[in-house]
């Protein structure tokens, strides 16, 4: 798939999200059958629930070609298994701040609680976090610039090492 | 600590004897009268093979668990493997009654290196054992020093020298699993980087893939991290590893807490274990 | 390697207005492990099934990609399509979402195709790990077991042993009927409460199929949907009930007659040895175990002795029985609050004449201890001015419950028409916070008992104090005129908020469900699944599942009874083949998945294993089938990925996203 | 000849201007062979670096092949290429022996890699002798000598203040021959150091055969973690596991290192694992070490260079390990003992 957009040149994103099965993936139908308008930047993957969600699979898309994932599921309290969400967001919210603190943006992990309902709540959230990477661009833009690296590296650094850093760093996260 | 060493020969030598325990877990002297290893007695005469001095720095915790089975195991613990016990109790890998503990309140240990005091007990919070069978010397005070300092530089950077920080320490690990087969949390009979699994845990040697193995590592242990640090102690590389555990821990005790670390306690749940339906929202 | 077929659906102009479901097609037969790749009018059709009956055969596929509608629409319908019509096991399926997702939230192809070609490949990817699931036949007990003998456990219990099933009610009083036979006349119909709930009682008694086990609790309850193994333990009644012929004799001769009646509401007198009421059922007597004297100090004796057939027995032990139940239906009731100890400003239970509604259906109820007189408790003498508190307790977070009690506005109302009814003259004052009168024919009833005079003042009483020549002053405010009023009356009902019986908590966990905030049973979906809970085979009828009135409780227990029927009318259930599982050989046994189970479908269990050639007994999880709705949210706390989901499985799910990312 | 210490930078920069080269240097905490540029200080008084420069022949991840697929047709092409030639400079003749480990096991025996071959040839290996061997070092007494490295290329004895250098193949006399403006007639006395640490390894490799199922190994299992820290800081540890990284339409076939000390090194498909156990797996290493590659190479696979006894989470000391087993009576007298 190309990463630009063939008329424009303009970047457009790869963004997966994660939707339980019971209320976002139904808000996601109702969209549909509302024929809401919505960017195509985001993917839809199905899974039971939001607990269902490993924060693997997030770091696994990230590393390998996403440039931003969302999880969604029911609100809490209207979980369809009564507590899966509960899980979910504990789960979410220590690993969200776990991959900032290693420095990734924000915006390119994100979690939202949408109902089967809010076919209009899961169009915004698609619009908006598709414009957010959109100004952020790819991955790569992820990685540190030179400054950065000098200002943590750790002893003398060999410019043959920076260079290796350097070139891991714009293909990981 | 000469007498206590001593006390911990002479129990040595009496739990063995009587066959009350089939193993006594403590430190042995290496070819440099610098260097201490894990020491795992099994037969009384052996007792004098075992030291205690401040340049213990291993936390020998795990050995525990390759020996229960059998009979029973005796651990010299300090607060750390005491923690490592509990820890072990709450994660069903050992029933209290399988091991004996003798209780060792720990000054601090010395980096042979350094010959200053080992970072992971410049961290510690609980010098003294929170479970013992018996106590052998008197209980130290606990200072509880400020363990985050590390997470509060950290977390003063950019986002993008955050970024840099991660970037340079999974550039150097060289995924030799050290950590991973120090760490009491670590109990799993085949870890996911183990698994054939699509996707799980590739083997290449690059930065992204030691920081799957990394991250991954550090989200399944960081709600039941003890914080003994010998994650970072056993680390090759000298990684400071602790830091992304210290920030978990801190956030827990943020968003869920009051939380002050795992195996304080030898009962779950542990807290993504379990939840409450008024937990902080921040997904609206 | 596996040989899939990607079936696009043209959806008439649906998708294919938005999608260029060709070029889908094209896209798709380059993708890894597809066999075969076409498109098609309408998927669903009967001849866009044949199509993809055919072309499995003809290309023998052994997985099936089909993009058309969401899979909430169609995937049943395509799984039976694969069972029905081909050898190849309906959860080989995967169904892309090309057009709720797609074509119809894109205008056009350029954007339209892609995406639908990303979603298709995403599909692709996770069909290439999809496995053969098979349900499994859960066999079904064709009994049912009602907790509480109410009107809402009878009714449910006479519905289902009419449709020909076995039922036993369990119920912890002496007696079945619950509230219903105390209350005097039920609105808005005013016919008498006993004459329509005692009939009922002793057709449950009488029924063939119906077994009744009073002063009796379930105390375990192991299994699963079809086959609950329910311990019940029947406390001693100190009675041969075989023996017994329910003469009465007994009862009048017993010396200890200073016993409050619960019955009564504590407003008269009982025996040791009693039947709560007339027309109990079981109709034979108990012995109160705590007031009986041979049974506290040894002496006594007298039912013994006069007993013409020797059914007493002093000497009778509590009966645990275990039993297996295909359903089980809680009808648990309610409570009323305790506003004795709540609202102090009314006395807080020390002027006899402030009574609560129950004790006034008593008062006015000819088997009551006035004989249907309302005369105070305090002296005898009928009061001339009567006040009604509504809301007490109901609606009210501070002191009481944050809820509306909802039956409290009719049967206020009724308690006011009876009063001025039964009191020639007599004034009623009602204080009310609203008057909420939605049923048939509520509001009707509600404007009548305002005709006759009731005066309904809008507030709350704010304080009850007893003059010395026993007046109770009832001080409020009218919120609609903004004066203080103070009435002074005689005698004053308190309308007290319905509250979840005690030991509801111990229940829902005895049973594994949940209970709302309010303590109240949670249903499974407060609009769609109202009478069934999360736990399948487990159901609700009447006030266990929040505050109603009678007509309301009646029709949810015969809902109830339908669900309970339509269960045990299969010869078995087919399990849902989409639940967790563990590997053993990875399972360390740490007990993360049996902490989080929401359903207790995990346990540890001791199991013997072979690995490396040796025999090993060690503790790993296990996954009950029965119970396990599949949620997944064990498999993540699983490290090692030991736990995983059928029909979403890790590898699938990875897979899938790298087939996104890396494409 | 003769290169003075203080003038290396020259020399080193002239070698830089015209191939790559390698030198010890510290690397963000760490130490290893890094490429020789501005920003890099030489550590020639280090006695032997943090990472081994194995990596140098035997990259930790090496890619083999890359395919790509369109639609039906298959595409595969091999990813191995020529290498430039590069000259590693100043390692240690513990480090020089394991080299030739490496040479036996990627170039004899019938067998030759062609990725190994192309950088071998590649390499110019300038060894310098160690005038203080460090406590952990017993190269002499296992495989080598502090002050002499036969099969380097070009040999720098060390003698204080200098070098002398020493040409010992074609390579090397060519490359002095290029470095003549940065080196200085004379003579100089080299040092002839000597290690303080000895084991006496002469029995060894035969008693091990009697040793399978000796106490020792579950002795060892008990101290160690059985990470890979060892096997990853060995310069002659040379064990790989083949394995692709798969992408929609194209992936690739590359080979990394992997260590013994793993379980899954040994898993099998079906879930059977042969050595488990840990004692198995330590058993397996040092069998491996110094018995099973001298049988079939005729040196021991240990070169005393001391880099895992150093870095051992678990303080495994090899050279302990090896006088215990040179303490232990041979089998067969056990089992006259048994049977007596």
């Amino acid at each position: 798939m190309p990463r630009d957009n063939e008329q424009t040149g303009e970047f457009t994103p790869k963004i997966l999200a994660f939707c339980c099965n019971w209320c976002t993936y139904a808000g996601a139908d109702l969209a549909g059958l509302n024929r809401m308008n919505y960017p195509a930047d985001v993917k839809v993957l199905r899974v039971p629930c939001s607990g269902r969600v490993n924060p693997q699979y997030v770091l696994k898309a990230l590393q390998s070609g996403c440039d931003g994932v969302l999880v969604c599921g029911c609100h809490p309290g209207d979980c369809h298994y009564s507590t899966g969400n509960y899980y979910a967001k504990r789960r979410m919210m220590i690993f969200k701040r776990m991959v900032e603190f290693a420095g990734l943006s924000p915006e390119r992990f994100q979690i939202r609680w949408i109902s089967g309902s809010e076919a209009g709540k899961f169009r915004d959230t698609v619009v908006e976090v598709s414009e957010q990477i959109r100004a952020l661009g790819p991955m790569e833009n992820d990685a540190p610039s030179r400054a950065a690296i000098d200002a943590v590296a750790g002893t003398v650094a060999s410019p043959e090492a920076d260079e290796e850093l350097f070139a891991a760093a714009k293909e990981a996260i | 600590m000469a007498d206590v060493q001593d006390i911990i020969r002479e129990r040595a030598a009496a739990l063995l004897s009587s066959g009350e325990v089939s193993a006594v877990i403590g430190w042995g002297v290496g070819r440099f009268d610098d260097v201490r290893f894990p020491l795992v007695v099994k037969r009384a005469e052996d007792a004098g093979k075992l030291v205690f001095d401040a340049s213990c720095v291993q936390m020998t915790a795990k050995r525990l668990l390759e020996h229960t089975g059998d009979g029973k195991v005796a651990l010299v613990a300090r607060g750390c493997e005491s923690r490592a016990v509990n820890r072990f109790i709450a994660d069903h890998q050992l029933t209290r009654d399988q091991v004996y503990v003798i209780g060792v309140p720990c000054p601090g240990m010395v980096d042979p290196a350094t010959g200053e005091t080992l970072k992971r007990c410049a961290e510690c919070q609980v010098r003294n054992p929170v479970v013992h069978d018996e106590l052998v010397g008197d209980p130290v005070p606990e200072p509880k020093p400020y363990r985050f300092a590390e997470v509060d530089r950290v977390e003063a950077m950019s986002r993008e020298e955050r970024r840099a920080f991660f970037d340079e320490m999974y550039g150097k690990c060289i995924r030799c699993y050290a950590c991973r087969n120090a760490c009491p949390c670590c109990t799993c009979r085949e870890c996911f980087v183990e698994q054939d699994k699509v996707g799980w845990q590739g083997k290449a040697f690059n930065v992204n893939e030691a920081r799957y193995y990394g991250m991954i590592r550090a989200f399944h242990t960081g709600d039941r991290c003890i914080e003994c640090g010998e994650c970072e102690r056993a680390c090759p590389m000298g990684l400071p590893l602790m830091v992304i555990m210290h920030q978990q821990v801190r956030d827990i005790d943020k968003l869920f807490g009051p939380y002050e670390g795992g195996g304080l306690t030898d009962s779950g749940p542990d807290p993504l274990r379990t939840y409450k339906t008024d937990d902080i929202e921040e997904f609206m | 390697m596996s040989r899939i077929g990607v079936f696009v659906c043209h959806c008439g102009t649906n998708i294919a207005g938005t999608v260029d479901v060709e070029a889908v097609a094209d896209a798709a037969r380059q993708m890894p492990n597809v066999a075969y790749a076409g498109t098609n009018k309408y998927m669903c059709s009967a001849q866009g099934q044949d199509y993809i009956v055919d072309i499995i055969k003809e290309h023998n596929l052994d997985r099936v990609v089909i993009a058309s509608c969401s899979p909430r629409m169609h995937e049943r319908l395509f799984r039976k399509v694969l069972a029905e019509k081909t050898d190849l096991n309906p959860y080989l399926l995967e169904v892309a979402n090309i057009r709720e997702q797609c074509s119809w939230v894109h205008k056009d192809k350029q954007i339209g195709t892609p995406k639908a070609i990303n979603l298709v490949a995403m599909a692709v990817a996770k069909a290439d790990c999809d496995t053969q699931l098979f349900t499994h036949e859960i066999p079904v007990t064709k009994r049912a077991l009602i907790i509480g003998g109410g009107i809402a456990g009878i009714q449910a219990a006479l519905d289902i042993a009419d449709a020909g099933f076995p039922v036993t009610i369990v119920e912890r009083k002496t007696t079945i009927g619950g509230k219903m036979p105390m209350l005097d006349k039920t609105f808005p119909t005013l016919d008498c409460s006993a004459c329509i709930s005692t009939p009922k009682m002793s057709e449950c008694e009488a029924h063939p199929l119906i077994e009744i086990k009073t002063l009796s609790e379930v105390e375990k309850v192991e299994g699963y949907i079809g086959n609950f193994d329910v311990t019940i333990r029947e406390k001693a009644k100190y009675i041969d009930y075989d023996k017994c012929t329910g003469c009465g004799m007994c009862e009048t001769k017993c010396p200890q007659k200073k016993i409050p009646s619960e019955f009564n509401q504590g407003m008269s007198t009982r025996t040791a040895v009693y039947k709560p009421f007339p027309q109990a059922v079981p109709s034979k007597p108990t012995i109160d175990a705590d007031h009986c004297r041979m049974l506290t100090e040894g002496k006594c004796g007298v039912c013994a002795k006069v007993c013409p057939t020797g059914a007493i027995d002093y000497q009778d032990v509590d009966r645990v029985t275990t039993e297996r139940y295909g359903a089980i239906v809680l009808a648990t009731g309610y409570e009323l609050i305790d506003w004795t100890r709540l609202y102090g400003e009314y006395g807080g239970g020390r002027y006899a004449d402030v009574i609560s509604g129950l004790q006034f259906e008593r008062l006015v109820n000819a088997s009551g201890p006035t004989e249907g007189h309302i005369l105070r408790p305090s002296d005898g003498t009928e009061p001339k001015t009567m006040v009604i508190v509504k809301c007490v307790g109901s609606r009210d977070p501070h002191k009481g419950v944050p809820y509306c009690s909802r039956a409290c506005c009719m049967y206020g109302a009724k308690h006011a028409h009876q009063f001025m009814d039964k009191v020639p003259g007599g004034k009623c004052f009602v204080f009310y916070m609203d008057v909420r009168t939605p049923g048939k024919n509520y509001d009707e009833f509600y404007m009548n008992t305002l005709h006759e005079g009731a005066r309904y003042i809008r507030g709350r009483i704010s304080k009850i104090t007893r003059r010395s020549d026993g007046k109770l002053v009832c001080l409020g405010e009218d919120t609609l005129s903004g004066n203080v009023v103070e009435v002074d009356a005689d005698m004053v009902v308190l309308e007290t908020a319905m509250v979840p019986p005690e030991g509801a908590k111990k229940l829902a966990q005895t049973v594994n469900t949940q209970l709302g905030p309010e303590g109240f049973f949670t249903e499974a979906h407060p609009k769609l699944r109202p009478v069934e809970t999360n736990t399948g085979g487990l159901y609700l009828a009447g006030t266990a599942q929040g505050p109603k009135d009678i007509p309301d409780t009646v029709a949810q227990a015969g809902a109830a009874a339908a669900k309970v029927i339509g269960l045990l009318c299969k010869q078995s259930i087919e399990s849902n083949p989409m639940v967790a599982h563990v590997d053993d050989s990875k399972c360390s046994g740490c007990g993360a998945c049996v902490d989080i189970c929401p359903y207790s479908a995990v346990t540890l269990v001791e199991k013997t294993l072979r690995e490396n050639s040796r025999k090993v007994t060690r503790t790993v999880a296990q996954v009950n089938e029965g119970l396990c709705q599949g949620c997944g949210a064990c498999t993540v706390a699983c490290r090692p990925g030991a736990s995983d989901l059928l029909g979403f499985n890790d590898e699938g799910i990875m897979r899938e996203v790298e087939a996104y990312a890396t494409r | 000849m003769l290169l003075k210490k203080a003038k290396a930078g020259a020399l080193l920069d002239a070698i830089a201007a015209k191939e790559r080269l390698f030198v010890p240097a510290d690397d963000r905490g760490t130490s290893r062979f890094v490429a020789y540029g501005a920003g890099v200080e030489p550590r020639f008084d280090l006695l032997n670096t943090k990472l081994p420069p194995k990596d140098l022949l035997f990259p930790a991840t090496e890619t083999l092949y890359r395919w790509s697929r369109d639609g039906a047709d298959l595409a595969i092409d091999s990813a191995f290429a020529e290498t430039d030639p590069f000259t590693v400079f100043g390692l240690r003749p513990c480090d020089m022996a394991s080299v030739d480990r490496l040479d036996a096991v990627f170039l004899t025996k019938g067998y030759v890699d062609e990725f190994y071959q192309a950088k071998r040839e590649a390499a110019t290996f300038v060894a310098a002798t160690c005038a203080h061997p460090g406590r952990a070092c017993f190269c002499d007494s296992i495989a080598a000598s502090p002050h002499e490295a036969p099969t380097a290329d070009v040999l720098l004895e060390d003698a204080g203040e200098e070098w002398v250098v020493t040409p010992q193949t074609e390579k090397g006399a060519s490359a002095v021959e290029a470095w003549k403006p940065y080196l200085e007639e004379g003579d100089a006395e080299p040092i002839k150091a000597a290690c303080d640490l000895k084991v006496d390894m002469a029995a060894v490799p035969e008693k091990l055969k009697g040793m399978f199922d000796d106490p020792i190994w579950s002795d060892i299992g008990d101290q160690c973690l059985t990470c890979g820290t060892c096997t990853f800081v060995c310069p002659t540890c040379y064990c790989f596991n083949i394995d692709q990284d798969v992408r929609e339409d194209e992936g690739k076939r590359f080979r990394c290192w992997d260590s013994c000390m793993f379980t899954d090194y040994t898993a099998m498909a079906g879930g059977h694992n042969p050595r488990a156990s840990k004692e198995s797996r330590v058993r397996q290493r040092f069998m491996h070490k110094l018995t099973y590659f001298n049988d079939r190479y005729d040196m021991n696979l240990c070169v005393g260079c001391g880099r895992c006894m150093r870095d051992c989470p678990a303080a495994v000391d090899i050279s302990l390990i090896i006088d215990r087993i040179a303490a232990s009576e041979p089998a067969q007298e056990k089992e006259a003992m048994a049977h007596a």
